[in-house]
């Protein structure tokens, strides 16, 4: 365990992210776990409370990871998860969180290197913070 | 109800070592409202599944935390599983403890595990039935457009066993394929390509023609579409289970592009295939015919597709020379290449500029000078006739149609392919398509492959009797809504739209066989009116604040 | 319908400080369409003043509620007449007139704005809104083709133009805003009746309402 | 100054005004220099108010110091910084001090000053500016009051002839000359055809009113495209920029004086319209030179 406060909480498009990071288990490719992982049925359902709602409960970082740019199932989704991620930025920033604690993530379904990279990335962001 | 909750743990033939399943029971049986737990190996084989069945049914489990493998794989399998049990469907909530938890993670991962169970249980609480229904699906088709492409869908959709009603707005079915000369290298002549698949459109007991006729509404959704169909002055409304657009194009010689307004010598497509087809009406053999492309708008397929094939029949049936001043000529089209390949061997020759050709008038011919890039010279040609480019435009009609179906059109105002890499055909909103011509980027091998996949996905689309759908899985609270439009702007699927529930007060309702269960209105609904059973917010948040509980 | 803007996170903290107990209130009418203060804005802030506060370390706690109409005395009274009991102070979510019945009904507690009231406005697309009415008390649409002058001009000139109208006919202040005296003129030009726009208009009534403003119904 | 410039409208075959900007603060001795200077050159100083929205001395005070030199002053007044009140106040004001002639101006936006969080006034617009004047020099005010001791104000107006669109201008430009202006003192000009074609379209509407072209001094190349970009209804033409842009280094201002003058005279000898109200923003002690180089 990497430390009770220290917690990412990574929303998943069910289309791309979340098979992704079982294609990763799959794979044996570790990663830090103190990722969690919840599953949405589009980048497009997370919404800015969730976000918020997560950091007020402890997390200390969050990823929003949904389909390739272009190649969302539903069209917008991934281009409206990627405003509001900025939306939430600043309304963390208000409020004193370092706006690099919040990320938009985009996996195509064979990307599980690079949602390993982003989760490390994060996971380092937030150990150094 | 009181909430009682049954977790069911699998240790996947105890092959997850770095999780402490013993462990894991017995602190998972402290949660709140948690009435059984049980770990097995083999939860998704039958005698894992017949455990489960009779430990809901004793300890009147009414919700179902599975702790096993991702529910990418076995959901389905559970989900039956509680029906059996005489559960709702949706009364599961699965934790992903080996993809996401064991297999992800070097040594113990218990805590982990722990809190990913917890995650399940919070939201299992939330878990609300979601019923499925059958509805009856609408067999009946709408093809708009009756040239050579709607007739193509309607006899490819009748070949599946679906009856088509066939809208034109001209008074005659046909079309812009008659304005082809010829194919190079086919021997069949557009004009006998047109009228034999007329003659199949009139002969086929499955396709009602309806000419003169446009549609001027269009509501409800994949399955069951209602449309009102104005001919002359009459109007009627019908249904249709999905709905063809196959609109076609319009060519446009574009005064800007050629300052000397089209006259005599300057000439169309459509007038040199006039020539072509009667040559000898012409005064003298033109000696030397001129093409210029690439002006108005590079790398269209369908100006190319005329000039290489006119060009041809040139060469073959007046003989004169013949000259193509091009940019970058696009051949990605099947068969352009060969074609153009062709009208080399021929003699037709290329000329490539970069900038565009000066057109001026020289002793009643056409003066056309450009500087050839390849040559790195002036050209000077003196043609009888040009062959001006003709730029691909959407037909009369196209904006109004597309805000009336609340379809999106790309910067040309052509339709475009919903996700070309996933869905080709289909348009934003289900089980309208659109083919050929008005998506603004044809050739016949591509308009042959939209036609045959649209009516192969509406085949699929309508295939069962009744269909199947999660009724009110997304749902708006009627009492909640503030008829603020902000979902049915957003919805990438066109389908919500604003209805009055009992006369009295306008509000937002989702269709359920048009919605793709993405939820994005949820998320973005400011008066928090709009429920997604399985992704609530509370549901959502429930998982949330599993990760900030003390275990 | 009447727009709104949240105010910066800065401010409000600023008005509730030394409270430590606060119920926040939303309105399910104007300002939750224009996405400003209804029951998801109620949730958003109250998440960030939780977050604030708590990085601060003295957490506040946070009551939410959302009224189905706030300037509606009844209803205001219905929905948080218990939760105010339980509060120091109030946060309202609603315009102006939303957060001015608060004060009145709960005359003992603080009640703070967190909203701005900018307009009377129209969305123009999704997740924007423009202004469409001042609220002058003397209509005169009918003359200038369904277009107000008196705010959708900078100046709220009822004679024409100024001769600041940039390029293209936008506005001196903002080229981005159209000229509302040249989209007069575009309009009454399309409908043959220019010659209302010839018409010279005497000085505007600025009493048409008296401020502050009363109506009573004609009949009861 | 020999004549009142209600006369000199009237008898005049060219009419010369010249722009008195007020300065910030209480230190008038620069422009009083400026108005030494111009005083006898010029028909009449026109002295802005409040410039650009920029908080300054005041118009009317700056009228009054031209009073002193002996000059004859012109009083710009906007709508944008006084209500009706006010504005009738000042005016009985400046004609109990003799400053009798008025431009009725809309005034700039508060946006593009320097007070920008000031509440805009607007109370009234420039045509009914206009008309209020002449309610004034009827001997009444705006409600109807008897005014005990009348005013006669000479009352100008202004119009932007190289506005795009230029149609719903001349719609006010119409009502202006019907409300009755004595003069219109137009925005700057440099492409004279396209104000050949305005000219033509205020003499069918009035041919009595007099016209004074506007001449803003250029002052080199970069000005004149800043004002092409950012200042509403004034257009240089392409042509000008590069004859200033052509000029060697440090001689733009004597360039900027010579299209000056050259403008002045062509509009003089053409007889384009009555006169000119030249702008010299900033650079009043160059005026001198710009009319001797238009011939004046």
């Amino acid at each position: 365990m990497n430390g009770e406060d220290n917690k990412i909480v990574a929303f998943c498009c069910e289309h791309s992210a979340y098979p992704v990071a079982n294609k990763a288990g799959r794979m044996r490719l570790h990663y830090p776990d103190n990722v969690r992982i919840i599953c949405v049925p589009c980048a497009g359902r997370v919404d800015v409370q969730h976000i918020l709602k997560a950091f007020e409960k402890g997390a200390a970082g969050v990823l929003v990871m949904g389909c390739q740019e272009g190649a969302c199932q539903h069209l917008t989704g991934n281009t409206r998860a990627k405003e509001r991620v900025k939306y939430t930025e600043s309304l963390l920033k208000e409020v004193g969180i370092d706006g690099g604690r919040v990320r938009m993530v985009n996996l195509a379904p064979d990307m599980a290197q690079r949602f390993i990279d982003e989760v490390k990335e994060m996971a380092e962001k937030i150990e150094g913070r | 109800m009181q909430v009682r909750i049954g977790i069911f743990i699998c240790n996947c033939g105890k092959s997850l070592n770095n999780i402490d399943f013993p462990k894991v029971k017995e602190r998972v049986e402290k949660f709140q409202d948690v009435v059984y737990v049980d770990l097995s190996p083999t939860l998704c084989l039958k005698e894992g599944r017949e455990g489960m069945l009779s430990a809901i049914r004793e300890r009147d489990v009414n919700r179902v935390v599975i702790a096993a493998c991702s529910p990418e794989l076995k959901e389905n399998v559970f989900g039956k599983a509680l029906e059996e049990a005489g559960l709702n469907y949706n009364f599961l909530s699965m934790a992903n403890i080996r993809e996401q938890c064991s297999w992800a993670h070097e040594g113990d991962v218990t805590e982990k595990a722990l809190e990913l169970v917890r995650m399940a249980a919070n939201k299992a609480r939330f878990l609300q039935p979601v019923e499925k229904k059958d509805i009856s699906v609408n067999k009946e088709i709408l093809v708009v457009g009756g040239g050579f492409s709607g007739m193509k869908s309607a006899l490819e959709l009748s070949g599946l066993g679906l009856r088509t009603t066939l809208v034109e707005r001209e008074s005659a079915l046909g079309g812009k394929l008659g304005e082809f000369e010829g194919f190079y290298g086919i021997e069949t002549t557009p004009e006998e390509m047109l009228s034999s698949t007329r003659k199949a459109v009139e002969e086929n007991g499955d396709i009602k023609v309806l000419t003169s006729a446009e549609i001027t509404r269009v509501e409800g959704q994949a399955g069951d579409f209602t449309v009102r169909i104005r001919t002359g002055e009459k109007q009627v409304s019908q249904s249709f289970g999905a709905i063809i657009f196959a609109t076609g194009y319009v060519t446009k010689i574009l005064p800007q592009d050629f300052e000397l307004k089209p006259e005599v010598n300057i000439i169309s497509q459509r007038k040199l295939v006039d020539m072509l087809q009667a040559p000898e009406r012409l005064e003298r053999r033109p000696g030397t015919i001129g093409f210029v492309l690439d002006v108005s708008d590079e790398n269209s397929r369908l100006p190319i597709l005329f000039t290489l094939n006119n060009a041809l029949a040139v060469k073959e049936r007046l003989g004169s020379e013949v000259y193509v001043f091009c940019k970058s000529l696009k051949v990605d089209s099947e068969g352009v290449e060969k074609l153009y390949r062709e009208a080399r061997e021929r003699g037709v020759v290329f000329l490539k500029f970069e900038e565009k050709p000066r057109i001026s008038k020289e002793d009643g011919r056409v003066k056309v000078e450009a500087r050839d890039v390849l040559l790195g010279e002036e050209v000077t040609l003196l043609c009888d006739f040009l062959v001006a480019e003709e730029k691909v435009l959407p037909p009369e009609g196209t904006e109004a149609l597309s805000s009336m179906l609340n379809i999106r059109t790309d910067s040309r105002g052509f339709y475009q392919d919903e996700n070309v890499h996933l869905y080709p055909v289909a348009s934003e909103r289900k089980g309208i398509f659109f083919v050929a011509g008005c998506k603004g980027d044809l050739d016949f091998t591509r308009t042959s492959t939209d036609i045959s996949s649209a009516a192969m996905s509406i085949y699929k689309l309508l295939s069962p009797e009744k269909a199947i759908v999660e009724v009110e899985k997304v749902k708006v609270e009627p009492e909640k809504c503030r008829a603020c439009l902000t979902c049915v702007r957003v919805c990438p699927h066109g389908a919500i739209q604003m209805v009055r529930v009992d006369t009295e007060k306008e509000v937002a309702k989702i269709y359920d066989h048009a919605c793709d269960g993405c939820g994005i209105c949820a998320a973005i609904c400011p008066a928090k009116a709009i429920r997604f059973e399985g992704y609530a917010d509370e549901q959502i948040l429930a998982e949330v604040e599993a990760i900030g509980e003390s275990l | 319908m009447i727009i709104a803007k949240r105010k910066p996170l800065e401010e409000i903290k600023n008005m509730l400080s030394g409270y430590k107990k606060i119920l926040v209130v939303g309105c399910r009418t104007c300002v939750t369409i224009c996405w400003a203060g209804g029951e998801k804005e109620v949730g958003i802030l109250s998440s960030q003043l939780k977050l604030a506060s708590s990085g601060e370390g003295n957490e506040l706690s946070i009551l939410e509620a959302t009224v189905e109409r706030q300037c509606e005395k009844e209803m205001v009274i219905e929905e948080l007449r218990d939760k105010v009991q339980e509060v120091e102070a109030i946060l309202s979510m609603g315009c102006g007139a939303g957060a001015q019945t608060i004060a009145e009904i709960f005359e003992e507690k603080p009640v703070f704005p967190a909203l701005n009231t900018t307009f009377i406005g129209m969305p123009e697309a999704e997740g924007v809104w423009v202004e469409k009415c001042g609220t002058c008390g003397d209509c005169m649409l009918y003359w200038t083709g369904g277009i107000c002058p008196v705010v959708r001009c900078a100046k709220g000139l009822l004679n024409g133009p100024c001769g600041g109208t940039r390029k293209g006919g936008k506005c001196e202040i903002d080229p981005e805003k159209d000229c509302a005296w040249v989209l007069i003129y575009r309009r009454l030009e399309k409908q043959g009746r220019l010659d209302l726009m010839r018409k010279y208009y005497e000085p505007k009534n600025y009493r048409a309402v008296q401020r502050p403003g009363r109506v009573e119904a004609a009949t009861a | 100054m020999a004549i009142q410039f209600r006369e000199a409208l009237k008898t005049k075959d060219f009419i010369v005004t010249a722009e008195a900007g007020p300065v910030k603060g209480a230190n008038t001795e620069k422009v009083q220099g400026h108005i030494e200077l111009l005083k006898d050159r010029v028909d009449a100083l026109n002295v802005t108010d409040n410039q650009s929205s920029v908080m300054r001395y005041p118009s009317l005070g700056t009228c009054l110091l031209v009073k002193e030199h002996g000059g004859e002053p012109i009083f710009q007044v906007t709508c944008r910084d006084r209500n009706r009140l006010a504005i009738q106040a000042d005016l009985l004001f400046a004609y109990s001090r003799g400053v009798d002639n008025v431009l009725c101006l809309t005034g700039d936006s508060i946006d593009v000053g320097d007070h920008r969080e000031a509440k805009p006034v607007f109370d009234l617009d420039s045509t009914q500016l206009i008309h209020l004047v002449h309610t004034l020099n009827s001997g009444k005010d705006m409600v109807g009051n008897e005014l005990d001791g009348g005013v006669d104000f000479c009352i100008g107006a202004s119009a932007t002839p190289s506005a795009d669109p230029i149609e719903p201008q001349l719609v006010k430009f119409q009502k202006k000359l019907d409300a009755g202006v004595d003069f219109i003192q137009t925005q700057a000009i440099y492409d004279l055809d396209e104000f050949k074609r305005f000219m033509e379209h205020a003499r069918k509407m009035n041919d009595k009113t007099k016209i004074l072209a506007g001449i803003v001094l250029l002052v080199g190349a970069r000005m004149a495209a800043f004002m092409n970009e950012n200042v509403p209804g004034i257009f240089v033409p392409q042509y000008l920029i590069d004859e200033l842009a052509q000029a060697p280094k440090g001689t733009g201002l004597s360039k900027g004086i010579e299209i000056a003058g050259r403008l002045i005279r062509q509009i003089r000898e053409e007889e384009i319209c009555d006169g000119v109200h030249i702008m010299a923003i900033g650079r009043e002690e160059r005026v001198p030179e710009i009319l001797e180089a238009a011939g004046l």
